[in-house]
């Protein structure tokens, strides 16, 4: 019983070590690889194009944008709708 | 008449047994704890249906020949649907914030402490009059304590089929009870200043990085630890197929179709293990208490870490991220985000504990393989 | 010039047999059937294309090692397709018509008489020499007036596998024949007046009692059947993921994903046992006109119960909607609403034949445990 | 041969029997059920809920009504596109 | 400190092998060509990650019990997998093209000069000292001229398994070379005025041909090469599903769901076949170089063909078409449509290539058949 | 070996035979089938009512074209906004 004990103790120190030294390998190895594969800064400019985007159903009052906008609604709907359309067609065939 | 003695001999009023009605009454005790409190109604549901039916007298359905049978000898014994879950999970994990602050790790790597101070444990249990377990089933009990589903079945179907049922039951309603279990450890190790403490932005990651992380991990897999290549190995491949971008209709069958079919499969196939003769035993009793204790341990360990971290090191972090180290995927980091936003209205922490969140993940299954090795 | 000699030695037209010759032809007039016609397609095409294949000489893909057979021995022979199939089901089944008018059961169990009778007819087809059924193969043959597919093959897949192809053939036949069969008896069977008859419309059922209605089942079938537990089991859990509300990924895998991929391999496997040796007997003849037999006597029990009940009741009831209760969901509701319009115009009876259909899908799943329990 | 008609027979009126019994069981079950269980009222509050948007596409002339039904159209549309954008912008990455 | 031993002798690093390490390596470059080269990334990610789980030393993932070999066994050895991506290959390839223009089947039919060459080859690499092909290895290697992957799977699965992973490895990266190794040989043997040939557009093709041609080309191979039934047979069944549009959701679920979950498992399975000891050989090299060429004489025998089409019939075909015949479907006739390109700006050349390319799936079905009967 | 190289050579003439026989006699049978099953010359006119369809997006300015696709798209959106709604609203039930 004891012995069993010991034993359990053991892999107890041992589990909680090996945890530790692969999760700590892993830590430095993400920071070289970050370092070695560093985010470009084109996805600032990414989120910048976005943003407007982002913003745009509260601004829909502005011409510009939600002219685009539904410009984007009606193509997307009619889309849609010619999908819609086609497979039923498909299956009255 | 004799038809009639017949069909009366077939009926399940006439061959009830006690054990079996509270099986029963247990499986559908599970599937209302799935359906109305939303107890991971995902796998819970289909074990507590499970449950219910493997306890059917005379139907025999896991049984040779029977349904819950065939799925579990191909699928459970084998290895093969927790394997193909945790395929599904790596494709639907996300590890950039993991990747933006990699010293999370270490919080992941600390609140395994609740899985080996567990087995700790549960040999100890030996000296109470009654209980029996022997190594491997002290190691499948204590991996409850990785707060991790797929992790826990694969383990246990290795080291001990026996226990499967119980051992499954423990981790997903522990997971389910993480809202109710975590927050008083998390408020009785942390002042409310440390609770206040707000992290700095992540930064981005790039595609490259993250297409590179699950291979790296699965390098150091294979260098150190090859018990546990199975585990993180499916893990890997799903999250590469994720990240690579090249394989995006592979990915997603992973996250949907392979996933919610195989949740299915191995949920009715783990609750045909819940039968009186493996479940209403003072055993399952010493399981569900050690499930508790494993979890709690795992809270306390990960939230002490963080607070080590911030004696040790410059930049603070919040220290009850730590809780979330324990994974429980994402219900854990949720409860991070709640207790810091009690703290301070303003205190947004869901994307900091996505970190030690992930890392849990890589830490339990780490763990899993260690077990294998040390104990299997 | 030996290997021309060889090449013209593997041929088909070198080792073409009548029989497969036959069955080839068989298969291909099912496919004809499934695409011409609408034939229960998604089942008799692939059906049909089985049976072409299997009876391919030379190429064995029914015989071990190919993949035919393989699709056989592992999903059908241990009963896990029609028993999926079932779960798929069990997830598109809408119950609430029939809670809404609970004795519509009564007509799911009336039309359940097409099975029974069919079973003594089974046997007294004995009296023709040449034709002997064992009960095993009876009861098989019987389950076709379930009008139920899955219902039928795990039946066969469990009494008689030797009649599977038959049995399969014929009862999806007779359910794509439901347009033509029903009719006839329905109007012989009523007065325009009673075919004319209102039904009031139904009350909405709470969401709590459609939860509650499969573990109900369950709980009566485990109490009263187990037997049918493997069938009624997977049907109910279906229906509880579906009715739950909060597995709905799962729910919608079970409706789509796994019965789509479920139904092609079981379609192709039920196919391959199509071959001469087997089907080309005096006992198909007889399952052939058994079939029709039943579905004719289970039409007119549904109508004529439905006629008791309006003797017995105020609440008049249209005898018409006794006639979907032999199940064939929905095929049998939507010619019961199209014999209610034809004697009224404004006789919408759909939603009202939606209740003893589902009725009659639980009926002969009761119906198959009863004749496993006393013919097994 | 006789004795497997009898047989049979027996068979047929037990099963018959089982049915009925099974399901006459299950329609006083189903009927508790729906007492223990009913309706809440809610559900009519709820349709009515619905009827106005299901009348929306009708009354599109009306000024609130289509302009709620347009803003609608726009934020759907322009996430949509968003959707497309982005995954097309994963693809070419 | 006996743990501390055994857990260092659980390492991989304590039981490196030199070729388990160059295995990995293997699979890692096969892993980058899918990602950066987009090397058919479907096939070669998973292949690529399979060859480096296998190769993880005492992980055991391909012994009895692990996930790879379950996955091989059940999938690969019996020939399942590559038959069920046939059939939802089937399901997605339109013959309209074909069937507009029955000629192109000759085109499809000369490519496959490249497999019979090929086997010639194989045999005459005995005379190397040190390479030992039987002529079951050989015809399992010629089928790489095939320019299909899953044709090369099932028959290196039936005649030749131990060379299952080279085969593979060599059939997808050789598809994935299309653009490279095609274009040199298309031009060197056509004069420029031949590749500006114009081709008159195609007339459509009536509903009912498209559904009857399936059923024509499985009947045909069953009166002349049974042999061929398996891939042909689950080809048609699947192309059948597509055009009888009666069976629509069966039909979208062998494109997707089947076809996405089978290629991953494939995959995995296939790359797990990748060791040391079957991969590290003479053979392999051997593979390699008889796979280019039979790419390569495959190309250039449809390309001549085409020329001499054109002698005979008074209908100019543009022969840069003949290159599509060896398949690789879409790629080669994206290949063909660009050279056409450069020579003409306004030379559509892609809807006349899908037809040589769909018959050269035809055709090297047929030769695979051809194969398994006179060297199986 | 060189009885194996004689087989393989009669295998390769056998083979590149087999596959030629094969695919001319379907050629021919394909021949047969289409002419038997022409193609009805009612897909032209499935084209054109189609090719309206297509052109809307463009014509977007002219009125009568925009006004139809805004309708479409709010039917759609509003569709979508509902089965939205409705979902969210059966998961909070
Ligand atoms: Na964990
Ligand atoms: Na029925
Ligand atoms: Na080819």
């Amino acid at each position: 019983m004891s012995d069993l004990f010991a034993d359990t103790f053991e892999i107890m120190l041992a589990g909680m070590g090996g945890v530790f030294i692969f999760l700590i390998l892993l830590t430095f190895a993400v920071g070289l690889l970050t370092k070695l594969c560093p985010e470009i800064t084109a996805p600032k400019g990414g989120v910048d194009a976005q943003t407007p985007a982002k913003e745009t159903p509260n601004v829909a009052s502005s011409d510009n944008a939600s002219a685009a906008a539904k410009l984007a609604a009606v193509t997307v709907a009619v889309q849609k709708y010619r999908q819609a359309r086609g497979s039923a067609a498909d299956q009255q065939e | 008449m004799e038809t009639l003695n017949t069909l009366w001999a077939t009926t399940g009023i006439a061959s009830l047994s006690f054990g079996a009605l509270v099986m029963i009454v247990v499986g559908l005790l599970l599937i209302y704890l799935a359906i109305v409190h939303k107890f991971e109604p995902l796998l819970l549901l289909p074990i507590g249906f499970g449950a219910v039916l493997t306890n059917i007298p005379l139907a025999g359905m896991n049984e040779a020949g029977g349904v819950l049978y065939t799925l579990y000898s191909s699928g459970v014994a084998t290895g093969l649907f927790p394997l193909l879950i945790f395929l599904g999970v790596g494709a639907m994990t996300d590890f950039s914030a993991l990747l933006a602050n990699p010293r999370m790790l270490l919080l992941g790597a600390a609140a395994q402490f609740g899985i080996f101070a567990t087995l700790v444990g549960a040999v100890a249990l030996n000296l109470v009059p009654g209980v029996e377990f022997t190594i491997q089933q002290a190691a499948a009990i204590a991996i409850i304590g990785g707060a991790d589903g797929p992790t826990a079945i694969y383990l246990s179907s290795q080291l001990a089929p026996e226990l499967l049922g119980a051992i499954a039951v423990a981790a997903y309603s522990y997971m389910a009870l993480v809202p109710v279990l975590q927050p008083p450890i998390m408020r009785l190790l942390t002042t409310k200043k440390e609770r206040e403490i707000k992290m700095v932005q992540l930064k981005p990651v790039s595609k490259r990085a993250r297409i590179l992380f699950p291979l790296m991990v699965l390098i150091l897999t294979f260098l150190l630890l090859p018990t546990a290549a199975p585990l993180i190995g499916m893990f890997c491949f799903g999250n590469l197929m994720r990240e690579s971008g090249v394989v995006d209709r592979l990915s997603k069958a992973a996250q949907n179709e392979l996933i919610n079919l195989v949740t299915i499969f191995l949920g009715l196939a783990v609750g045909a293990q819940l039968t009186a003769g493996s479940f209403l035993t003072v055993q399952t009793l010493g399981i569900l208490l050690l499930g508790a204790f494993a979890f709690c341990l795992g809270t306390a360990a990960g939230v002490l870490m963080a607070k080590l971290m911030n004696l040790v090191s410059k930049q603070e972090i919040n220290p009850l991220i730590g809780a979330a180290g324990v994974s429980a995927v994402p219900m854990a980091a949720r409860v991070v985000n709640q207790e810091g936003l009690r703290a301070n209205q303003h205190n947004f922490l869901l994307m900091h504990a996505m970190g030690p969140n992930v890392a849990g993940v890589l830490g339990s299954a780490v763990a899993a393989g260690i077990l294998l090795a040390l104990a299997g």
